[in-house]
């Protein structure tokens, strides 16, 4: 069966590019970097060449990119280990409603250690408020998390902006860039940025590496101990193959990167007016546009629920998601939704879908083909429908009826 | 995540629908945790009299977990003795389905209240009771659901 | 130039058939492991495959089998958070006077976070003493990790009693398996292990992939927060050709293990007999034998430094190490040298050979043919030899002489 | 990590070995930490009458920045006035050689206090006075090198 992948948020193909950039040390250049002899300075001399590779497309200098084992990881470290190395300045942090969990999930764990957390609030299309920043961000305020990208909608934040202020008041700044790295022009001078995660699986690069971008002079600690590789930030061994393939990886799409996104574009909005064809249906997140990733297109159904709508897309070879943790494994509705303000049950009829290198005009009509069917199908079945009241479940649910799009 | 059971039964499911005019209707579940069943039986008999579900349909909202239980039910229901029918308990529809994942056993047990909900609203119009307790919650409501499961986010 | 690789201990090549096993996840099954529709589904299956392999291998059960990024990181997690998910039972921990960076840097972070630990000494074997475990854990002892073998001299540590110990006194019993995983039996049952930590890359996996075995009903809690994967004990995209890697690297290991070791441990012989023939020199940590690894052969060397063999041999297509962190990147003498009563000067003229699955008996004649010219080319120019009085030099100092071997 | 100046160094040293009846020897370091150097000067007349540094070697016991510190050293300084020798500093010798890692930097004022021992050891000695200061602690002591590198184990 034909197999369409729309699902690049979630992961991306190796590239058989960066897989060849990594193959040398498999079995050949296989030693470990900090060894002295031959094996060992071929791979440090791998890893100093992707570092400074890394550095500079998003001009940062080489010491101040550290190689993790990915988003999550340097999300945990910048968020933990700045606000454990800064709690005598200021145990308070802010972030925004609609973060990754890597990044809520950590201050969540900090507000249970003693730290106070603001939440950013989001307006319709997910753009956080300069102003609430402003007011959020007081002299205790020690560190401002807000994503660059978000993965559900797409939404790209004002960061620069954000970094300006967080400059003013003294705050480090850190960035979740895992959606945007490859995707969107990163510069972290211009952008006031002290701190920038990133996964390269997330750019066609290996599972299992990431790097964290953290300003020279930021007051920060590890978050595992050991061997004080990785200038004392993250000790262990270096995956010298995840690293060389991060590097070639981000090399490439930094050079492809506005072919492909203008690519990618076009191609979004094929499928958006096709989907928004489909009755009671609407997009989710900014218009296509500069505000949103060039490949995110999160659409809302009502009636149905995302789910079943992914497994019966994956019936038909196209994978999609439904753009939220809720539906997949975890339960709750998604929390970016419902912080743009969509009701409870809408949450629930939610699908993303990311598009990709691989992605044709093909893939898109044959998704256009399948898409209306698996609405109406998983309608018919379906309890709801435009009218029905459904206040008799729950007291304080919304009524369901078609949102504008 | 889900038994090659569930998934068959997600792809081929049984009985969804709805009855005009049912002897019973039952509706649960809460379409703000994502999740709403409504089921419909028709109520005969067999050889020794003894009143069984005759027909069954249901309409659910809901995910992959929700639809296969909702199917699942009601092959198991169709042609039991409501009595019967009342025993099914949600082990016994996860066990069909080769289990199901942890977070996900309230969809099992949405669909058993499903149906008895259905057989209440039948003995209660048929004991002339004009409407059941509608506002009761049902077992299986959001805050059954809140334990986190196997999650992610990407 | 000819090369021999023999500094195994420091990191392995990947095998052949283990990439062969992770080829299909980098571009073809490259699905993200939590996404629900078939790319996804057969990752998870990957995944979950992998899990149970790990676990036959070490006879737990998959559920206790949670992939990470390495040693470092499984040595991180296990001991700081069955510290923190532990501290109301009580701070106390105690590990060992030889253990790795990775434990012995973390156990001093508990400390100056409010933790006690207990550092156990060793003989000259490195052997740690079983009446001193006994003494040492009390009921204020939450944890106690020890680890199965020493990277540096190969011994191999009596866990299986140190773990009885552990049992009947109520504490959490961690061993440091990074060096043993493939190379020795494990069963975690038979050896009341409650945590093991492993790394993929030393024996001829991935880079960039481990395991911790945390046993059922442990108390822990995680070490990163987010989407909650590995049941929540590790967050992250699961890095899947690195977890299959993994499991594929050590399904051949098991099963090439007995066989190798005998091998290895032949050759070990005829190096160190060989290398012996250098006057002043000596082994470091137990005879060849049960109680060391079949592939370490830790010599020493006396009037010369470790670190200008180690990049001579490299200079003849020799890699091997010093065996220690002194001499390649910081400045401390070995502590596990110190530990074994080694004295400071001593210390410096270490060199650790460790074999592997590619070392042939024509590779040890060549290093034998290299090796003796070295030591004495290093010794010429050393102003140290036999009854030279270094004492002018600092009070505390030891004379320098021949160490019986 | 180290340069490929301080590697050809370390693989070609010169001025290695002794000097019978040196006219100064300057002994620094400390086989605790690891590294040890022993200079041996001859001192002779330039031209203007300066005396300079006619022969040197070293013996060294240490890592490779030690061993290509110590070579380099002996190479700056034969020829060279005492006076010139003794404004030979770290920097300098580091500079020769591309540079050294941070944590190795010790290895320069090493053999830099080697040369400076041994130029005043001859002073001492042609001013009749007996022995120069030996328990004065060399300014490359332990205490000096125990920040932690880019450490690892394995
Ligand atoms: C915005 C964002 N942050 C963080 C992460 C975590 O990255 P990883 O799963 O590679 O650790 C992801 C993806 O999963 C993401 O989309
Ligand atoms: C005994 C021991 N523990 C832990 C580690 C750390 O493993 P890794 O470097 O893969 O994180 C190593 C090797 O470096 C080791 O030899």
């Amino acid at each position: 069966m034909k197999r369409i992948y729309l699902d690049h948020a979630a992961t991306t193909p190796l590239d058989e590019r960066v897989l060849n950039a990594m193959q040398p040390f498999f079995w050949q250049k296989f030693g470990n970097a900090s060894s002295v002899h031959s094996f060992g300075t071929e791979a440090r001399e791998a890893v100093e060449k992707s570092r400074e590779t890394v550095a500079k497309a998003i001009n940062a200098r080489p010491e101040e990119i550290y190689f993790t084992s990915g988003g999550t990881e340097s999300d945990n470290i910048a968020i933990l280990e700045i606000a454990y190395a800064n709690r005598e300045r200021g145990k308070h942090i802010v972030t925004s409603k609609i973060e990754h969990h890597a990044v809520e999930e950590t201050c969540k764990f900090l507000e249970k250690d003693g730290f106070m957390a603001s939440w950013l609030g989001v307006d319709k299309e997910g753009l956080v408020d300069l102003g609430e920043v402003g007011n959020a961000v007081t002299g205790k305020t020690i560190l401002v998390s807000v994503m660059h990208a978000n993965n559900e909608i797409g939404t790209i934040e004002p960061i620069v902006e954000i970094g300006k202020i967080c400059r003013e008041k003294g705050a480090f700044f850190h960035t979740d860039a895992v959606q945007s790295v490859g995707k969107e022009k990163i510069d972290v001078n211009k952008m006031n940025i002290d701190l920038l995660s990133s996964s390269a699986h997330k750019f066609y690069g290996p599972k299992g590496a990431g790097f964290l971008f953290v300003k020279e002079g930021t007051e920060i600690q590890p978050l595992m101990h050991g061997g004080g590789h990785e200038r004392g930030l993250r000790s262990g061994t270096e995956n010298v193959p995840g690293i060389v393939g991060l590097a070639a990886a981000l090399e490439i799409a930094e050079k492809e990167r506005e072919k492909e996104n203008a690519r990618e574009r076009i191609l979004a909005k094929k499928l958006l007016k096709g989907a928004l064809g489909i009755e009671n249906s609407w997009l989710n997140g900014p218009a296509i546009g500069p505000k949103r990733l060039s490949n995110n297109v999160n659409l809302g159904f009502d009636f149905v629920e995302g789910e079943s709508m992914v497994l019966m897309l994956s019936d038909k070879g196209i994978a999609a998601s439904t753009g939220s943790a809720c539906s997949s494994k975890s339960l709750e509705p998604s929390h970016v939704l419902r912080a743009i303000g969509l009701p409870h049950v809408k949450c629930h009829g939610s699908l993303r879908f990311s598009l990709g290198r691989g992605t044709t005009a093909k893939d898109i009509d044959y998704v256009l083909g399948a898409l209306p069917r698996i609405v109406e199908k998983l309608r018919k079945i379906s309890p709801l429908r435009k009218g029905v009241d459904i206040s008799e479940f729950e007291e304080d649910i919304e009524h369901v009826h078609g949102h504008e799009h | 995540m889900y038994s090659e059971k569930v998934l068959k039964e997600f792809r081929h499911p049984k009985n969804l629908g709805k009855i005009h005019n049912p002897d019973g209707l039952g509706k649960v579940g809460n379409p703000v945790c994502g999740d709403l069943l409504w089921i419909y039986i028709k109520v005969g008999k067999n050889k020794k009299g003894q009143e069984i579900i005759k027909d069954i349909k249901v309409k659910t909202f809901g995910c992959v977990a929700a639809l296969a239980t909702s199917s699942k039910l009601t092959t198991m229901a169709k042609g039991m003795t409501l009595d019967e029918a009342l025993k099914i308990n949600k082990e016994k529809i996860a066990k069909e389905l080769d289990g199901l994942p942890p977070q996900k056993m309230h969809c099992s047990v949405l669909s058993m209240d499903g149906l008895r909900r259905a057989i209440e609203d039948y003995r209660n119009k048929k004991a002339g009771r004009i409407e059941p307790s509608k506002k009761q919650p049902s077992r299986s409501s959001c805050r059954h659901r809140n334990k986190k499961g196997n999650g992610k986010s990407n």
